[in-house]
């Protein structure tokens, strides 16, 4: 095991890792920058380096003074945490040639796994669903039979570029053709480029998430699913485990196919599988993060397992034993909030100096934060401060559970997205379960 | 309530007057809060009492203290890099400077050693060196003092 | 509340007349707070601006607020029990008391009825009735200020 | 269901109610003392009445006032949580006449099971262990044989009085009858009553309690027991579940055993039967305490049982439906650290401004907290200021959580105990889980 990890990120997530390392008899060393040099995890890790100014860029993205940080304190691991350089394959080799272990895949794997194309290509060898779609278009006529082919309504992308331009979203045969010469002229303008294929488009999309934990001794385990459909501009809000809409049946198949995937790929470490759900409940992936996920707490308190903990343990090179890990095992329902500051309604990130924190209490209450009263939550950084989730014996008491923990969280001198959480758990579509990714946009235009 | 800078003045002038040492003001446009005369703690209690209790607290953990420079012509030379402090170019080699040396703009003043590279860290004014605040061996960390300089 | 430069003068000078080393005021508008002469600063800022964000403050959970006694003739009648407040003897009957009373000490002033019993309230002193603070048949808590009592 | 409870107490119980009526739906009202007019379950239940000056006298024990006070809200129960009047039958009949219900047993049934000479009675009848013992003794021959009867070491005690005089513990039968004569002696002294009785001495007890939770329509169910052998000065320190020291078979026959008592005696909510267990593993019944213990939340966090929330639905006369409450089905391993506002080595209380303050977070960690930053500590009520509730796989997992989440627990201002815990659980004896209810006593004397 490692006697010392450096945790290259700040926050929350560092805090999360401390806690993991001292369960495990592990010093842990925080880095900052200057203006963090107040933050949580600096105040809870057994040793901090100041690594550059503000700019995370010049700071927690700044690989030389990173390595330089984990050789001066004799750190013998890194742990990268979410976000940052968590998925840099770079990183993950430059650690390499320092003889620091990476807390996560191979640079390989990373690679393999969080490129988009290759991970499609070894998503289709393993027979992982992927969404209906076609190659490149030959002209309106092709685009027309290509379309009926995959089943409307259909989206046209650019191959060139993304961003909205030489999109077109198509729900009958007779508005194709028109829709490929726009799009393909856009492309065209837009990316010198005029090439356009199409995809099954998903109205009302459901976010599930499949996680999954291997070590270096082939052993490989599904750990359930997580439902992250609410979501606003791709910034997920709450998440929870189980997720309403898959049953055991569906988990146990899919569970098989990724595991098999996995495995095969030589990936060894935590990971999670990102898939779209359409209308009828059917699940396409569509990309993997390989790493600790923000929202990881949800499937801890279902299944009892301490993700960060075996993370750690698979890349120091142990074999891992876990509890029984089958769907049914699972113990009742977990639900997260993320607490951003941030105005709830435009979402305008709100820094400030916190003049007063509470955190909420009691049983099936747990928080995960990165903050303190007496902080000053800095304005370079990523507006979430802290997580609430929940465990109930169901979805609804760990709803119910939520509602009050929410009441009593209280955060002085800063605006926070409380309200808007609050606003969505009396949402009638998020209490029937039947919440897609446009359900904040809808709550937010509706006004709450 | 709006206040421009003359209602300021003249409250601070009324303020003056009267005696006040403390004067808080905040309503939903602004907060406004003065201490008149007595000994200032800006920051609330809990966050200045804060790192005591906390055991994780370390030598090489705690940034340098800020340091009151009452004097402009005294500056600080500080480490770009995080890594090991080295006064002389190799073991063996004198010191770059010592206590009392007289240093031109862009002479060397130590070695930070990071990730097997020697950086040379320069003056950036010419002057004299005050004091050297970095142990030789030990290790540094971005933004700490390493010298403290007399401008000349 | 409003308060313009001018009211703030006139304020500054009552509290300086009075004697008052510490002034808070807030209001759904503003929060104002003033300590005079010496330090006395105890309560950390987020005691004070704690109340603001909990959704649970309701009327009846809010103790009286402090108010500025100017005046030391001026005392207030509190509720010594937990009950429902009655300005008279029972439904038909007049008020007990009105604004402008004088009474004398061990005059009956209201009834609290506790647990079925009517507790006649008696004034502590003589004096006249400046205010009468709470409502005919609503509830009041230990403690909360009943009369304004300008004494004799 | 009731649709506003009243909750009779404050501090830390209090907030624990105010959070089983949130998730019940029940409006909360709070009482407070003027001292306490600022704190925690004040500002968090839905309404507050204050019902007195700080002495606890004259408002937490002033039963009109607290009555009047459930009047004026239209309170429709009153919860009265742990000490004050929890106990108190008088208060329970008061409660009924006024037509509110009271959350916990009816006035009968706390007189018989409250009463420490009906309860061994009701133990005798239905075969709960008592610790062997004699009536009043006639002199020194008939003591000495008695004895013998009993087993060594014995206790001689007068029965006309307590607090150490004429007691006497005898560890050989040739001293039994001098002893005899020297308790008597001062037994006439202090009480005007010579009598004497005697009963088995256990040299190092542990304390082992059982959570029992019945229903008005004969359900009872037994939910693990608790060792809280950490004591000082008969003050729980440190409470865990399930105790080290027992075994399911013992768990399955005790269960059985208390499980009839309870029913056939009309007993219809949670309560807690106490029990030492001396140095060979068997125990003795000591008495039975007819409220919510501080400690239940290690069993909350095995069992998965709120008990709070299932004592006032038993209350609204609800026919509970419990999950597996079988031994095997507990999970993992639960302990309770009780955060006292006081010095660590004097235990003198150490009330004041909290000047900051932050609880520990991350999974598995549960706080009770009945305090926050800015909040003065008064200096007339009970030390405690908040629990900190860990759970793990096992105890040894608990044990660690437990020391991360001490390290992480920041309460500036006044002293606390936390050095006490930190050092308890670095204690052999707490360690090997052999800890009895002298453990403190001698850590103490030790130094730490």
């Amino acid at each position: 095991m490692f006697s010392k990890v450096l945790i290259a990120n700040r926050g929350e997530i560092a805090m999360r890792v401390i806690r993991a390392c001292r369960l495990l008899g592990i010093k842990s060393v925080a880095i900052h920058s200057e203006v963090d040099a107040g933050a949580l995890h600096v105040r809870f890790a057994d040793e901090a380096v100041c690594i550059g100014p503000a700019d995370a860029a010049k700071s927690y993205l700044n690989i030389p003074q990173i390595i330089a940080a984990a050789e001066i304190t004799g750190a013998d691991a890194i742990h990268p945490g979410y976000g940052f350089l968590s998925e840099n394959a770079k990183f993950a080799e430059v650690c390499k040639k320092c003889r620091l272990s990476f807390i996560g895949p191979t640079p390989e794997a990373m690679r393999l796994w969080g490129d988009k194309v290759s991970s499609r290509a070894v998503a289709k060898t393993y027979g992982l669903p992927l969404l209906p779609g076609t190659g490149v278009l030959a002209d309106g006529k092709d685009a027309t039979e290509q379309a009926q082919a995959v089943g409307f309504p259909i989206i046209l992308k650019a191959s060139g570029g993304g961003g909205g331009r030489g999109m077109r979203i198509v729900r009958q045969a007779e508005d194709v053709a028109r829709a490929y010469e726009t799009a393909s002229h856009e492309a065209m303008t837009g990316f010198k480029n005029p090439d356009v294929y199409l995809e099954r488009f998903i109205e009302e999309p459901k976010h599930i998430e499949f996680q999954v934990l291997a070590d270096q001794h082939g052993g490989v385990w599904t750990l359930g699913e997580r439902e992250c459909s609410l979501q606003r501009r791709h910034q997920k809000v709450i998440e929870e485990s189980p997720s309403p809409s898959m049953n055991d049946e569906q988990r146990a198949h899919l569970g098989e196919v990724i595991r098999r995937a996995v495995r095969e790929t030589g990936y060894t470490t935590l990971g999670t599988l990102e898939f779209l759900m359409d209308e009828k409940g059917i699940l396409y992936f569509m990309e993997m993060n390989t790493r600790v996920q923000v929202e990881h707490p949800v499937t801890e308190m279902v299944t009892g397992v301490d993700l960060v903990e075996q993370q750690i343990r698979a890349a120091a090179g142990e074999k891992l034993s876990l509890p029984d890990t089958r769907p049914w095992s699972f113990r009742g329902h977990s639900i997260e909030c993320r607490i951003n500051a941030e105005d709830p309604r435009s979402f305008a990130p709100w820094p400030g100096l916190i003049t007063e924190y509470h955190a909420p209490g009691g049983g099936g209450v747990r928080v995960d934060s990165g903050v303190y009263g007496g902080w000053r939550v800095p304005s370079c950084y990523d507006a979430l401060i802290a997580k609430v989730i929940t465990h109930g014996a169901n979805r609804a008491e760990a709803i119910a559970k939520m509602r009050c923990a929410l009441e009593e969280f209280i955060i002085g001198g800063i605006r926070t997205n409380i309200p808007l959480h609050q606003a969505l758990l009396q949402d009638p579509e998020v209490l029937s379960g039947r919440m897609s990714t446009r359900t904040i946009e809808r709550l937010v235009a509706k006004g709450f | 309530m709006n206040l421009d800078l003359n209602d300021l003045r003249r409250l601070l002038r009324i303020l003056e007057k009267r005696n006040v040492s403390e004067f808080e003001l905040e309503d939903d446009k602004m907060r406004l809060r003065l201490v008149r005369g007595g000994v200032v703690s800006s920051a609330p209690a809990h966050f200045a009492v804060a790192p005591a209790p906390l055991a994780a607290a370390s030598a090489a953990a705690s940034p340098a203290a800020p340091l009151v420079v009452d004097d402009a012509s005294v500056v600080f030379v500080t480490s770009p890099f995080v890594g090991t402090f080295y006064r002389s170019p190799s073991p063996d080699a004198p010191s770059f400077v010592e206590p009392g040396s007289v240093v031109r703009e862009g002479q060397a003043l130590c070695i930070v050693e990071a990730m097997k590279l020697m950086n040379e860290i320069e003056a950036d004014c010419a002057g004299t060196i005050v004091e050297i605040l970095a142990e030789n061996g030990k290790s540094v960390e971005f933004g700490q003092k390493l010298f403290k300089v007399r401008k000349a």
